[in-house]
């Protein structure tokens, strides 16, 4: 398999296939948080995929040119976190300083994607899977990408649903729930449609 | 004390203080006549079995949107005929020899969680029918995807072979060194001689149906022909099964004119309804195409891939005013 | 002269039942005068005229009552001798409250009246026509009622090419220009003319639907030795191609830009039977002081089309076409499509009054209204090329912000979208009410910033 | 015993490196914030009801400390958190006394005449809109609710066909003073409890031709209320109205009003 085609199929196979949120269920809280308005999921999408691009990055670096000759492999959760939290609060201040528009829409969720589990799960993924650095980086871009496709999409049925008329005890959160199950339904069309590497 | 009344009083109403003969009841009556053709080769070929599955979706569907109405204190919508289309819909998307409360369950699934609990009629953001297929796909794929009561014979070569699965699947398997462009293919795949769901077999009784739709101006041509177009394009391109035999087999047909057409959940302008068909067809040819999908047929992922992108296309595809000047 | 086919389809637009052959074969016929006219000072688009009598005050027929007050505003005549009763605010066809005169007839009518001079258009300066047609009291007779003197009297950069005669009538039911086109279309050849001079000779096209083929004769008749470039544009018959924007595109194929006046794309459009009207005031001096209005529906007896007073009130109108019909439900002041209902028969008529219609619940339609199924036919019928279905469900959900930013400001409230829609949903109220609140809020913010400035 | 201390090296070293990093950063990008904008809006009440004419607390608060706007707009906060706010930004602050709306209507469907039937949206300014109004007295209250659908408060409900306040749920934000068209709501103090329900100042006869509890300006209630000189009712046209600097207090001047169209206390109890 040539080499093209393998990236295009782990773009295709993070975006679609195995989708972070509607297939690994992993950064669930910014897809139900920030999904309100298709403006600030488009912010959201934009520093996950930059902050997720660039922790895997580091991640890999990390685990292979200082966990693994060390044999600290099975630190790798802690160390990987206390690197993503810094990361994330350096983004935060950068962004606040240069575009404060987006930082004040994207709120308490931008501090969030610490604790988002899809930046931590696709360096863990990376690391358990033992991908090579540059699929990576091209895995992680693409997942995060497959995270802000379905965010995107998401913000887009939640505007629609804000004119909707739900019954009073599922109107809010709950219908969104509803939704994004009936979108991930939607979702297992894709399975199987490319067969990824690992 | 109240001083008297002057005697009846007039109706005041905003203008216009005119109206059309249209009605959202009429419109779901011309869908349900348009679907008739369609159902009655399904019972020709499928047996009575297929006409009381039917008669079970659309009961189920009908019941259950009566006790969600009720349950939410609100009007009851029954008289719209809008579960009747969801239930016969479903029904026609269902294999002919499924259990009988797996369909009732899927009527339930559409309008309970799919319809009514975004608030009945007009909100809900994926095509009921299809939601309830595909769950029903997922939860039971096995009796979603057996055909047995009713086989078809087909040739390849000089061997005259009969088969219990759908032209879909066995253009999935590869069947091998199968003349698919024979003309007695074709004739059988347009009657309608194949084994699938009740309603999607016949190409024949779905266009005579879609073009009743488009006499009454129910629907328009983008969606189908935009969905159909793309089908057959790909289908062209890709080589080996010719595009007419992907056209004609599976829900292509079903699909284009009467799923994905469906208002509430398709693109309001004539270039949304032209983006969602080359979307649903390029989407389904995907899903059938890929080697390792899991699934043959992609017709009711697609369109419901395509109905959580709708209001995303509606927002890029806002028409513009006449005279807007650019800013 | 020749007579052309539109060749310009504009976007949308519907087919209602036009039902014109109530009253389409009924000459006009002129009322006897009633005992008493409502003549509002409010008849135009813009400011109310100033009243110039009182109580108690007797005044000739043709004698001014109202003055111009301001730069868009028209000044108002009586139209008949008589002593004031009162002056008091009375609502109007549209809902609104005005000042208006209460004016008791005379019986004797025989006063000579307060008519204006009689001037020769041929050897009249251009700005002593324009000064006519601004004291006669002329303002457009299609509905909108914008100045006459005002549209005529372009900005000095720019130039009218085009003057349109708006002779399209889509308004279902009525018929008061059909008849006046076939009745007076030598009036309309001299208002053309004169207002062919004063805009220093703009090309002339006369829009007129197909669907009246008569009209088009007769004035094919009127009109066949004028000189320069006049042309009769034969409309296709849709809705509503008596929109002024969508006039323009038919006839010439030029799109008057969001939010300005056709003068913009150098066309200056008039209803015929305005035309006719500043023909009388400069050919004779009779300031508008009565106008055609066809009274019709199912629910009246007899319908007509009536020449009346301005000021006649409902009641009366009615009463000379034979009284309305038992069970009516619904009375319109002009056209099913746009006009407005009235809640009684006491409000009179004004200079945009073209016609009165009662209908019985045969063919009223009471309705409730569905949620929205997105069948995108009020999309296809939107002449304007909005979004009407995004617009009401915004609207609904109490999102103008949303609604503003869809452009519902550069809706006409043509009643299109709602003519067609299926679930019956209130779409061109929601559309006005966003307007309303629009323009409410614009207007209370430009208040805000003018007591900041202070 | 070496992993764990090569285990503790590394993983505080990345905490230092990041560590150091971060500090870094705050130094050469941070923004700087007026620190009063924060504490401004943890002293505002957080209900975002817009009745100072902001869109939110914060915003209010931003506002605040910009100078673009003064201390005494937030009605739900009243005097205590004027106050506050006013020390914040230092500031003599300016006392409020709390205000309630009041729908000047008392026309409900039984004592009001409609002259027409209504077929549209349930909406006040449209129905105003269509033919001015289906309710006979062209000042009365529509009944349609508008009023009610912007209250953040849900203190206003529609009771046969007019809008009544809920005095201890009002926060006298005026929202619905601004929405309502036939403009019959105003903010009054809340201690007043002799209240005029009518806003129509056209002459007698033509209020009690659409209403039967209308205004007709027959001046009662003022020799009730100890004549012109007492100052406690003002007359528009023919239209009395209590003058809330000095508002009458007699509960009998309800009783004695012969159109009843003055109400003590007006459908509320009182408020705290």
């Amino acid at each position: 398999m040539c080499a093209v085609m393998r990236y295009l199929i782990i773009i295709v196979g993070a975006v679609l296939v195995n989708n972070f949120v509607l297939n690994r269920f992993l950064g669930c809280c910014p897809f139900l948080g920030v999904s309100k308005k298709t403006e600030t999921a488009l912010g959201m999408s934009g520093a996950v995929v930059f902050v997720m691009t660039v922790a895997s990055a580091v991640t890999w670096c990390l685990d292979h040119w200082l966990l693994d000759p060390l044999g600290l492999g099975y630190i790798h959760t802690l160390a990987f976190i206390l690197v993503i939290a810094s990361l994330v609060q350096f983004i935060d201040i950068a962004m606040k300083r240069f575009v404060p528009p987006l930082h004040a829409a994207l709120g308490i969720f931008l501090p969030l994607i610490t604790t988002n589990c899809a930046v931590l799960g696709v360096a863990e993924l990376n690391c358990k899977n033992g991908t090579p650095f540059l699929e990576s980086v091209l895995f992680s871009f693409a997942a995060a990408l497959g995270f802000g496709f379905a965010l995107v999409i998401f913000s887009g049925l939640r505007e629609k649903l804000a004119w909707a008329d739900p019954p009073r005890c599922f109107r809010g959160i709950a219908v969104a729930l509803v939704t994004a199950g009936l979108l991930s339904l939607a979702f297992m069309g894709f399975n199987g449609l490319v067969k990824l590497p690992y | 004390m109240k001083p008297k009344d002057t005697s009846e009083h007039y109706i005041l109403s905003s203008s216009p203080h005119a109206h059309a003969d249209a009605s959202t009841s009429r419109i779901m009556l011309d869908v349900i006549i348009a679907l008739l053709p369609a159902l009655c080769c399904g019972v020709y070929f499928f047996g009575l079995r297929a006409l009381f599955l039917t008669g079970t979706c659309i009961a189920a569907c009908l019941v259950t949107e009566g006790l969600c109405r009720l349950a939410m204190k609100r009007n009851n919508t029954i008289g719209d005929f809008s579960a009747v289309v969801t239930g016969l819909l479903l029904a026609l998307n269902l294999p002919p020899d499924l259990p009988v409360w797996m369909a009732a369950l899927g009527g339930v699934f559409a309008m309970g969680v799919c319809k009514q609990l975004f608030g009945g009629l007009g909100y809900n953001p994926f095509n009921p029918a299809l939601a309830a297929r595909a769950f029903l796909l997922i939860s039971f794929t096995g009796p979603m995807t057996t055909w047995t009561k009713s086989a078809w014979t087909l040739s390849a070569g000089n061997v005259e072979a009969t088969t219990t699965a759908t032209p879909l699947a066995l253009i999935k398997k590869g069947a091998e060194g199968f003349d698919w462009s024979q003309a007695a293919l074709i004739k059988d795949l347009f009657i309608g001689n194949v084994n699938g769901c009740i309603g999607e077999v016949s190409a024949l009784a779905l266009l005579i149906g879609a073009a009743y739709l488009l006499w009454r101006k129910v629907i328009t041509w983008h969606i189908p022909v935009a969905f159909i177009g793309t089908v057959f394009l790909y289908a062209m391109f890709k080589g080996g099964v010719p595009p007419l035999v992907h056209v004609l087999s599976g829900g292509c047909v079903i699909g284009a004119c009467f799923m994905a057409t469906d208002y509430v959940t398709s693109p309001i302008t004539a270039n949304g309804k032209l983006i969602f068909g080359c979307g649903c067809g390029l989407i389904t040819m995907l899903i059938r195409t890929a080697p390792t999908g899991a699934y043959p047929e992609g017709v009711s992922f697609s369109i419901l891939i395509m109905n959580a992108l709708t209001p995303l296309i509606n927002r890029f595809t806002q028409p513009k005013p006449f005279g807007k000047v650019k800013k | 002269m020749k007579t052309v086919n539109s060749a310009f389809k504009f976007h949308g637009g519907v087919h209602p039942q036009y039902n014109k052959d109530l009253a389409a074969s009924k000459p006009i016929e002129a009322m006897p005068l009633p005992q008493q006219l409502v003549i509002s000072m409010s008849q135009h688009l813009g400011a109310p005229a100033k009243c110039l009598v009182k109580k108690g005050d007797a005044v000739v027929k043709g004698q001014l009552i109202g003055e111009r007050n301001g730069f868009i505003s028209v000044p108002v005549h009586a139209p008949v001798a008589g002593t004031v009763a009162a002056v008091e605010q009375r609502m109007g066809p549209a809902g609104g409250w005005a000042d208006a005169v209460i004016l008791d007839v005379a019986e004797d009518q025989s006063a000579a009246p307060a008519f204006l001079p009689p001037l020769d258009w041929k050897s009249a300066s251009r700005e002593d026509l324009l000064a006519r047609v601004n004291d006669a009291g002329i303002c457009g007779m299609g509905g909108a009622g914008f100045p006459s003197a005002v549209k005529l009297n372009p900005p000095p950069d720019k130039h009218c090419e085009y003057l349109i005669l708006n002779g399209a009538e889509c308004e279902p039911y009525l018929t008061s220009d059909y008849r006046t086109m076939l009745e007076r279309a030598d009036r309309i050849r001299a208002g053309v003319e004169i207002m062919r001079k004063i805009l220093n000779g703009p090309a002339v096209r006369i829009a007129v639907e197909a669907n009246k083929p008569d009209a088009i004769k007769a004035l094919e008749k009127a009109f066949a030795d004028i000189e320069g470039n006049v042309e009769i544009v034969v409309l296709p018959v849709l809705y509503p191609q008596g929109s002024e924007k969508h006039q323009i595109y038919a006839t010439v194929k030029r799109i008057v830009p969001e939010g300005a006046l056709p003068i913009a794309v150098g066309c200056v459009v008039e209803n015929v039977g305005t035309v006719a009207a500043i023909a009388d005031a400069v050919e004779k001096g009779i300031p508008l002081t009565e106008r055609v209005t066809t009274v019709s529906g199912d629910g009246v007896v007899e319908p007509k089309n009536v020449l009346a007073p301005i000021g006649t009130r409902y009641a009366d109108l009615v009463a000379f076409c034979g009284g309305e019909k038992d069970g009516v439900r619904k009375v319109i002041s002009g056209g099913p499509m746009m006009g407005f209902n009235v809640p009684h028969l006491e409000i009179a008529t004004t200079k945009t009054t073209s016609g009165l219609l009662f209908f019985t619940s045969a063919k009223v339609f009471q309705y409730t209204s569905n949620a929205c199924i997105n069948c995108g036919r009020c999309v296809r019928a939107c002449p304007m090329q909005l979004n009407p279905a995004f617009i009401c469900s915004a609207v609904e959900s109490n999102d103008i912000a949303a609604a503003q930013k869809m452009d519902v400001m550069d809706c006409i409230e043509c009643g299109a979208c709602s003519f067609g829609c299926p679930a019956y949903r209130d779409i061109t109220q929601n559309c006005r009410r966003a307007k309303a609140s629009i323009r409410a809020a614009a207007a209370a913010a430009k208040a805000k910033a003018a007591a900041a400035a202070k | 015993m070496t992993a764990i201390i090569t285990a503790i090296l590394v993983i505080a070293g990345i905490g230092a490196l990041a560590a150091l990093a971060l500090a870094i950063a705050d130094k050469y990008l941070a923004v700087q914030e007026d620190p009063r904008i924060g504490l401004a809006t943890a002293a505002l009440p957080g209900a975002n009801c817009g009745g100072c004419g902001f869109a939110g607390c914060a915003d209010y608060a931003r506002a605040l400390v910009e100078g673009t706007a003064a201390p005494g707009a937030c009605a739900p906060g009243g005097d205590a958190v004027n106050a506050e706010l006013a020390k914040i930004l230092g500031v003599a602050a300016t006392a409020t006394e709390k205000r309630v709306a009041l729908v000047k209507c008392c026309g409900t469907r039984s004592e009001a005449i409609r002259v027409g039937d209504y077929n549209g949206i349930c909406d006040c300014s449209a129905a105003a809109a269509t033919a001015g109004g289906d309710k006979g007295c062209r000042f009365g209250c529509l009944g349609y609710g508008a009023c009610a659908n912007v209250c953040p408060k849900h203190a206003i409900s529609i009771t046969d066909g007019l809008a009544v306040v809920d005095k201890r749920l009002c926060i006298g934000c005026g929202k619905c003073v601004s929405v309502c068209p036939r403009k019959l709501i105003e903010l009054v103090p809340a201690s007043a409890t002799i209240h005029v329900l009518c806003n129509n100042p056209v002459r007698g006869p033509e209020v009690t031709k659409v209403c039967g509890v209308g205004c007709i300006g027959c001046h009662l209630c003022e020799k009730n209320a100890g004549g012109k000189e007492a100052n406690h009712f003002t007359f528009n046209g023919f239209l009395a109205k209590v003058n809330y600097e000095n508002p009458p207090t007699d509960a009998t001047l309800a009783d004695k009003c012969p159109r009843k169209c003055i109400r003590e206390d007006a459908h509320f109890e009182t408020g705290n």
